[in-house]
């Protein structure tokens, strides 16, 4: 892509990152100590916080490494379900409380095999190694084969459609269209307890404090540049003597197991999962707040997703007629007018409306 | 089944059997009886299927007008009771002109409108006008012939005149006598019936094994094992042409959503998420020409399909070429940048017709040469709706064809496809071509809108159906052919009907998707490829 | 002295095109060879294949009389010392000159190895714009950058594909002297390009493609005087 | 960290960090509404997405329910408000507005959900908060929260009764049973339910067969070949016990129609089929197919005459864009729950939810559906009738069948 525009200054781009690290440790710090703050707030802090991760997660496959997956619920998926299982045995091991998916699905009791996930760390660690697998393996068999591009798209597109399928399938064993739902106690304390909000969304901020600062790390190191190349150009770096397989599939793994840990934080916040996660609108969502963040930077993913579901809680509420139209203008509006996201706020010239591309051959990249 | 026709048919024929001797129907009397409880309307009923046969030709019609009238619920219960009709009531019992049109309609219960269809086709039988609607009395007999007095059959024969349905009454009577005690003419009756064979009559005829005459009767024996015989291979026929039909007929949905799109994406491209929201487009344009017509032209109402096509394509594409010149062009060197932005077109169309025309599935009118099918043979029907959506894709296939192989325009998005930047030198205004091939790949979309109109539910989130189907047979197509995308609609269609009724409809859903999804590891540039240089 | 690039038999098909048919060459160590041939006479396509951006069909190439290239994936070619400048200018737009560089080179970066990166930009000019983003630069530019990301590694083989188009006379100038700057004993230069002046200057010997196959092979002067050669560029 | 000017870093920062704690700490959008004024009850209805034609007149419903009562001097001298969302068919983002609703807005109750899985997403919410949701469908039963007003029937005093009826000798005496249904929860308890019905009645396995499609599916040629196939196989009449949602419905009747099958040849009790979902089909080809609710249009009584008027007048003043002439039995649920919750708070004289509670013993409402409905001490649940309707020409449901009272509710069922 010769894309000029997408090169920001780096003074920039480091005080806004920097901004953005800082926003999210102060707001764990307001959330976990601030008294006054009232549960339903809490709430969205954690959720907002959630949706950061998972935008994050997407930014550094999509923004860095030019590959764009609009199946990213897949992974955020896994963490919820997994998690949501160890919630349902916790339940059952600590308040002998006999779930709901168990009477609607026809059980006697939940799955033998569901019992180890009754451990935190048994479910933690298969969320991760569930999501890394099933990354690795799609990853390594499209990379290999080099799908790429707007086909990569498509079919992860497909492929969290048809996980979406087979999760509405009550056979499928995971609750259906229902899902789980129920949750009673966490780590022993139950879910009314003023606490758990608090400490569930002051965790799930400092993930992704954790996160930001990670992958800021890597970003910038060694890892991070040859994922920009791998993006300007892939033919090229592979004859340069990489290895881009390897490269791709590293940072696909990495940032699907980041969905999965965004996926664990979510679901004991709201409650429940089902498969609605699956579905691709939600993947494109994901997509959508990068876009409008300003994808390969990391802090603009955390902008665009906190900003997006933040308009979206609210008017979902007080202007339900509303939200549809300012979502697409939004998108809209970057598109044409910012097209490297909203961050480039910070170097707009008043040219209105980007000029029509020229398309030269060779540039159908994203 | 059998048992409720077998019960059905003792108070037809127990009834018949007192009502023999009369050769007149006593109408009051049965009108007393149509306006009472469900108990004494089924007797109703069968007083006047049992009377048909021996009352006069004027009897006959009248309890084909007290029948009608039953079913449709033009009887008016009151004092006397009357037959409402748009000419003014008539009384019940005499047909004459009656002067109040009060009174409730009973409600045929379920057991009822069965035994009320018969009589009225019974009736029909000897007192139609036409040769044609004698015809169709008899199709709808033929279904329920053995709960009929076999009699009922010699004596419409009889009065026939025309010599290929007095033919086709015997036919039908003889078949009735599945259960006769006469062995002979139950022999006759599976030959007769084993000709139009369906599952009910391989039921039917199975049914007899159970005949003590099948132990002893050596000719029975034979004429009933050759009779399941015959049906069996018919069926086995006729299900496999239902397969195909339904295959084909899911073919041509997915080619229809996926053709325009196959020509965008090829071209430039791009992923337009907004396709769907074309074919949703080109369903509410199909309403609205049906609206105009019903206001303006009445007369050409059943015709609203055909005249909508050509108004419903420039409109469609009139809102592609809007779409591109305002904002895909612009974002040409982003593929996936156009990726979101014409989501978010497709989330605004979807809620500017949510909020303009309503949620609510748009009320079409299904033109008279659309409605039902056609048995064919055995169990395979040809539904009309179905058939219509197979012939357009297949008249849209050939045009759209002609039109990339045949025109000028055709020849420069060819051109420009394979090569943009030669076919630029060469001095091809290309952005006007991408323009008008965005413009005919929207404009397509909008005719699958129109071809699903009578198939599926039109309204605002219908287009949503379809986008992650039609992007995967044109990836598994092979961008930019057109042939690819009608072998992978093909495939798709065929696949999925074979799966699913041995595991379900998602389950062949998500089987043909992961075979898609393995099929485009192995070849990723899909079926019918354009080779070339890897960039 | 061994053969760096030996062609044998080497058939390469998209579809139903055939853009190779059944060459063989070989290029020595130490010389700079030019592929020269009208449009479509599949030189490109023979440098993808060598550096294993395209397969063959049938036919091997073999590297040092030992690799078979044909085999092997696009990064075992780059590393085993196989490299190549493509056609259009391919940098890395969004990074900084000398982390395209330092890509070139692969590896940690060491102190010996930032002074190799230093003297390569050095050599082809661009030590003042280290710290710009490559996709800043000029077209020339590019093409010197993409030159020294290929250089730096100090290849066995270096394949450079059209590195003077587009250039000013000046720029080309400087590019046919980095050129022979790069000739080495034991280096072999594949050089594919139109302009036939500089092919001259840079040249030991040329071979002139012609629908896939080779038409001529020998000095750029006996070339030029070579009937079916003028044939080939001109008769049609 | 190249160079920048120290200052507009710090400032940047600064504005950042405050730009992302202030929507924490400022003050509610939405006012709290503790103190005098109106009460408030919250809707979750969607109007956008899949349940959007079916759930969005609720809104309305909800609101023309509480002019009524304002136009009758309120509840406690408070005026209702009612306040409405667009949880857009999502089924989290109905928790998600239900939470914000009972804790910013201070909701007295919430008015809400059309399919189990998102009554599912939002009982945690209630229950939590002890909230209180009036849940207007009728649903697959088996769940008994003191949070949740059951407003609508549980299958075992609605389905059953349907199908004892078709099975009787008014009915068609059926033996075999087509079940084709949404693969979800509902259908699933529904015809698990049916199962252990008929089995109690000794009918064989053999007699019946499941079939479950996706959401939204709509090609049901098929499934409509083996429902012909299984009717015309032997063992006795055959019934398809109809459990798909939403557009599935009219995809599935039109196809059944197509194929030239009629009411007389195989019925078909569709369960969630209501006048909206014949919206635009051509009925004259399914007059006689059933199905069973709580309350059915052609209800007769002036409740119903009223309710119809009112809503007629309703839709005509607010230019709601829903069909005037149209009414279902979930609105008519609504309808009833925004009674019943006035009622009970009235006889509480509180709006605090567990005094509204306590004051469901024993209130009875005369509903549309022209029975007198009715709550206990026992559960949460509504004592309706039960209406068999039976499809017309003219896109309704004329009444065959209805139950000479109210059924007490049984939530738990025994099947």
């Amino acid at each position: 892509m010769t894309d000029k525009a997408h090169i920001l200054s780096r003074a920039f781009e480091d005080r806004i990152f920097v901004g953005v690290a800082a926003a999210v440790a102060l707001a764990a710090v307001v959330v976990a100590l601030f008294p006054g703050l009232s549960g339903y707030r809490v709430n969205i802090a954690g959720q907002l916080a959630c949706f950061a991760l998972l935008a994050l997660s997407l930014d550094l496959i999509w923004g860095y490494a030019g590959i764009l997956s609009l199946g990213h619920g897949l992974f955020f998926a896994i963490g919820g379900y997994v998690i949501g299982m160890h919630l349902l045995e916790h339940a059952v091991a600590t308040t002998g409380v006999t779930p709901d998916i168990v009477q609607f699905m026809g059980w006697k009791a939940l799955p033998d095999w569901w019992g180890p996930l009754e451990s935190f760390p048994v479910a933690l660690v298969a969320a991760l190694g569930v999501s890394f697998a099933v990354a690795f393996v799609f990853g390594w068999v499209s990379f290999r084969s080099r799908v790429g591009g707007v086909y990569f798209a498509i079919i992860t597109q497909a492929l969290v459609y048809v996980a979406m399928l087979l999760m509405f399938r009550n056979d499928t064993g995971f609750g259906g269209n229902n899902g789980m739902t129920g949750f009673q106690t966490i780590f022993g304390a139950p879910f009314q307890t003023p606490g758990v909000a608090k400490g569930l969304a002051a965790t799930s901020l400092l993930v992704l404090f954790a996160a930001l600062v990670a992958c800021r790390l890597l970003m910038i190191g060694r890892f991070g540049r040859l994922l920009v190349a791998t993006r300007d150009d892939e033919t090229r770096l592979r004859s340069l003597g990489y290895e881009t397989l390897r490269l791709k599939l590293g940072v696909w793994c990495l940032s699907a197991v980041l969905a999965a840990i965004a996926g664990l934080l979510y679901v004991p916040q709201v409650g429940i999962i089902n498969p609605r996660v699956l579905s691709p609108e939600l993947s494109l969502e994901i997509a959508v707040w990068c876009a409008i963040g300003g994808r390969g930077r990391l802090a603009g993913a955390v902008i665009g997703a906190v900003l997006v579901n933040a308009i979206k809680f609210s008017l979902s509420a007080t202007m339900p007629e509303l939200w549809p139209f300012v979502l697409a203008g939004l998108v809209i509006l970057v598109a044409l007018i910012f097209p490297n996201g909203l961050l480039d706020i910070g170097r707009w010239r008043p040219t209105w409306i980007s000029r029509p591309d020229v398309l030269q051959p060779g540039d159908a990249k994203p | 089944m059998t048992r409720f026709i077998r019960k059905a048919a003792a108070i037809v024929l127990a009834i018949a059997f007192m009502a023999a001797p009369a050769l007149a129907l006593d109408r009051a009397a049965i009108v007393a009886q149509a306006c009472g409880g469900p108990g004494s309307m089924t007797e109703a009923a069968a007083a006047l299927t049992a009377g048909v046969a021996t009352a006069s030709k004027d009897d006959a019609a009248w309890a084909a007008t007290l029948s009608g009238a039953a079913i449709e619920r033009t009887l008016k219960c009151g004092s006397p009771p009357v037959i409402a009709a748009p000419a003014g009531a008539r009384d019940a019992a005499t047909l004459a002109p009656a002067t109040s049109a009060d009174g409730t309609s009973p409600l045929l219960s379920l057991k009822n409108r069965p035994l009320f269809e018969t009589a009225r086709a019974a009736a029909t039988l000897f007192s139609g006008v036409t040769q044609g609607e004698r015809g169709a009395a008899l199709s709808a007999l033929e279904r329920r012939a053995g709960s009929l007095p076999p009699e009922l059959f010699e004596k419409a024969a009889d009065a026939e005149t025309d010599v290929g349905l007095k033919e086709r009454i015997l036919g039908v009577g003889q078949a009735a006598l599945l259960n006769s005690p006469d062995v002979s003419k139950r022999i006759s009756a599976i030959e007769r019936i084993s000709v139009s064979a369906d599952r009910r009559s391989l039921t039917q005829v199975a049914g007899l094994k159970t005949d003590p005459a099948y132990a002893t009767d050596q000719a029975f024996k034979a004429a009933v094992d050759a009779g399941v015989a015959s049906i069996e291979r018919r069926l086995q026929i006729s299900n496999a042409l239902n397969t195909l039909y339904n295959g084909l007929s899911f073919a041509s949905i997915l080619f229809m959503a996926s053709a325009g799109l196959a020509i965008i994406f090829g071209l430039m491209g791009v992923i337009n998420l907004a396709q769907g929201e074309f074919i949703m487009i080109g369903a509410y344009v199909t309403y609205a020409v049906q609206e105009v017509l019903r206001a303006a032209a009445p007369d050409l109402l059943d015709w609203y399909l055909i005249v909508a096509i050509p108004i419903v394509f420039l409109a469609t594409a009139g809102v592609g070429v809007f779409l591109e010149a305002t904002l895909v062009r612009r974002l040409y060197t982003r593929p996936l940048m156009t990726l979101l932005a014409t989501w978010a077109v497709s989330l605004l169309i979807v809620n500017l017709v949510r909020v303009g025309v309503g949620t609510q599935n748009l009320q079409f009118v299904t033109p008279s040469w659309m409605s039902g099918g056609h048995l064919l043979m055995g169990d395979f029907i040809v539904t009309w709706n179905r058939l219509f959506a197979i012939v357009f894709a297949a008249a849209t296939l050939v045009l759209t064809w002609v039109v990339l192989k045949r025109t000028p325009l055709g020849l420069n998005i060819r051109a420009v496809t394979q090569n943009r930047a030669m076919a630029g030198c060469l001095g091809i205004a290309t952005r006007r071509v991408d323009m008008m091939a965005f413009g005919l790949g929207s404009g397509l979309a909008g005719l699958a809108g129109l071809a699903l109109c009578p198939i599926y539910n039109v309204n605002p989130q219908m287009g949503s159906n379809f986008i992650v189907d039609s992007f995967m047979v044109v990836v598994l197509g092979g961008v930019g052919t057109l042939a690819g995308t009608v072998i992978a609609s093909l495939g798709v269609g065929q696949i999925n009907v074979l799966i699913e009724p041995l595991y379900g409809a998602v389950a062949a859903k998500v089987i043909v998707l992961l075979m898609i999804i393995a099929f485009l590891q192995w070849r990723p540039d899909g079926l019918f490829a354009v080779k070339g240089r890897r960039k | 002295m061994t053969v760096a690039i030996l062609v044998e038999a080497l058939t390469v098909e998209f579809g139903r095109f055939r853009a190779i048919d059944d060459l063989s060459l070989a290029i020595d160590y130490g010389e700079v060879r030019a592929v020269i041939g009208p449009n479509g006479a599949g030189k490109t396509t023979l440098l993808d294949v060598i550096s294993g951006v395209s397969r063959a069909k049938t036919g091997r190439i073999l590297f040092d009389e030992k690799l078979e290239l044909t085999r092997a994936s696009e990064a075992q070619i780059a590393r085993s010392g196989v490299r190549r400048k493509f056609q259009k200018p391919s940098v890395f737009e969004a990074l900084t000159v000398r982390d395209n560089v330092e890509i070139g080179l692969g590896g940690a970066i060491d102190a010996v190895a930032r002074e190799r990166v230093d003297k390569t930009l050095e050599t082809v000019g661009l030590a003042a714009e280290a710290g710009r983003l490559a996709g800043e630069l000029a077209h020339g530019q590019k093409q010197w950058l993409e030159i020294a990301m290929v250089v730096v590694s100090e290849p066995k083989v270096l394949m450079l594909d059209e590195p003077v188009a587009g250039l000013t006379d000046e720029e080309t100038e400087r590019t046919s002297a980095l050129i022979r700057a790069l000739k080495s004993p034991e280096r072999a230069v594949i050089v594919v390009e139109h302009d036939m002046d500089f092919v001259e200057t840079v040249a030991d010997r040329v071979t002139v493609l012609h629908e896939g196959r080779t038409l001529f092979e020998g000095s750029m002067a006996r070339a030029r005087a070579d009937a079916r050669v003028v044939d080939v560029y001109l008769g049609r | 960290m190249s160079k920048f000017d120290r200052r507009s870093f710090l400032m940047t920062t600064a504005g950042l960090a405050a730009g992302a704690a202030l929507p924490l700490a400022a003050p509610p959008l939405i006012r709290s509404a503790r103190a005098a004024g109106p009460v408030k009850l919250g809707c979750l209805f969607s109007s956008s997405g899949t349940m959007a034609n079916l759930e969005g007149r609720m809104n309305f419903v909800a609101k023309m329910a509480a002019d009524e009562i304002n136009a009758a001097g309120g509840v406690n001298g408070s005026t209702i408000e009612v306040v409405t969302s667009d949880p857009a068919s999502d089924w989290p983002l109905y928790a998600q507005i239900g939470r914000q609703m009972l804790a910013e807005t201070k909701v007295a109750a919430l008015f809400g959900c059309w399919t189990s899985v998102s009554r599912k997403s939002v009982l945690p919410v209630v229950e939590q908060n002890d909230g209180l949701l009036f849940y207007p469908l009728h649903f697959e039963g088996d769940e008994n929260s003191k949070n949740v007003v059951y407003v609508n029937s549980p299958p075992a005093s609605s389905v059953l009764p349907a199908v004892d009826y078709l099975m009787s000798p008014d009915g068609v005496e059926a033996k075999r049973f087509f079940m084709i249904g949404s693969d979800y929860v509902w259908p699933r308890t529904i015809n698990k339910q049916l199962k252990g019905y008929w089995k109690s009645k000794g009918i064989e396995e053999s007699a019946w067969k499941e079939e479950y499609v996706p959401f939204s599916f709509s090609n049901f040629q098929t499934i409509v070949n083996q429902i012909r196939a299984f009717a015309d196989a032997p063992g006795g009449k055959c019934v398809v016990v109809l459990t798909v949602v939403g557009s599935s419905i009219p995809d599935f009747m039109r196809e059944f129609a197509n194929q030239g099958i009629s009411s007389s040849d195989v019925p078909v009790l569709g369960l969630d089929m209501v006048e909206a979902d014949l919206e635009g089909l051509d009925t004259a080809k399914m007059v006689g197919h059933l199905n069973c609710w709580a309350y059915l249009q052609q209800a007769k009584g002036d409740a119903n005459v009223k309710f119809l008027k009112s809503w007629s007048d309703y839709v005509t003043k607010t230019g709601a864009p829903f069909k005037k002439d149209v009414a279902i039995d979930p609105m008519v649920s609504t309808y009833d729950a925004v009674h019943l919750w006035a009622m009970a708070a009235k006889k509480a004289g509180s709006f605090d939810v567990p005094e509204v509670r306590k004051a469901f013993d024993g209130l009875s409402f005369d509903c549309p559906s022209g029975y007198k409905i009715g709550m206990t001490a026992e559960n949460n649940y509504v004592s309706r009738g039960v209406f068999i309707g039976s499809v017309n020409e003219t896109q309704g449901f004329d009444v065959l069948w209805q139950s000479p009272d109210t059924p007490k509710p049984v939530p738990m069922s025994q099947y």
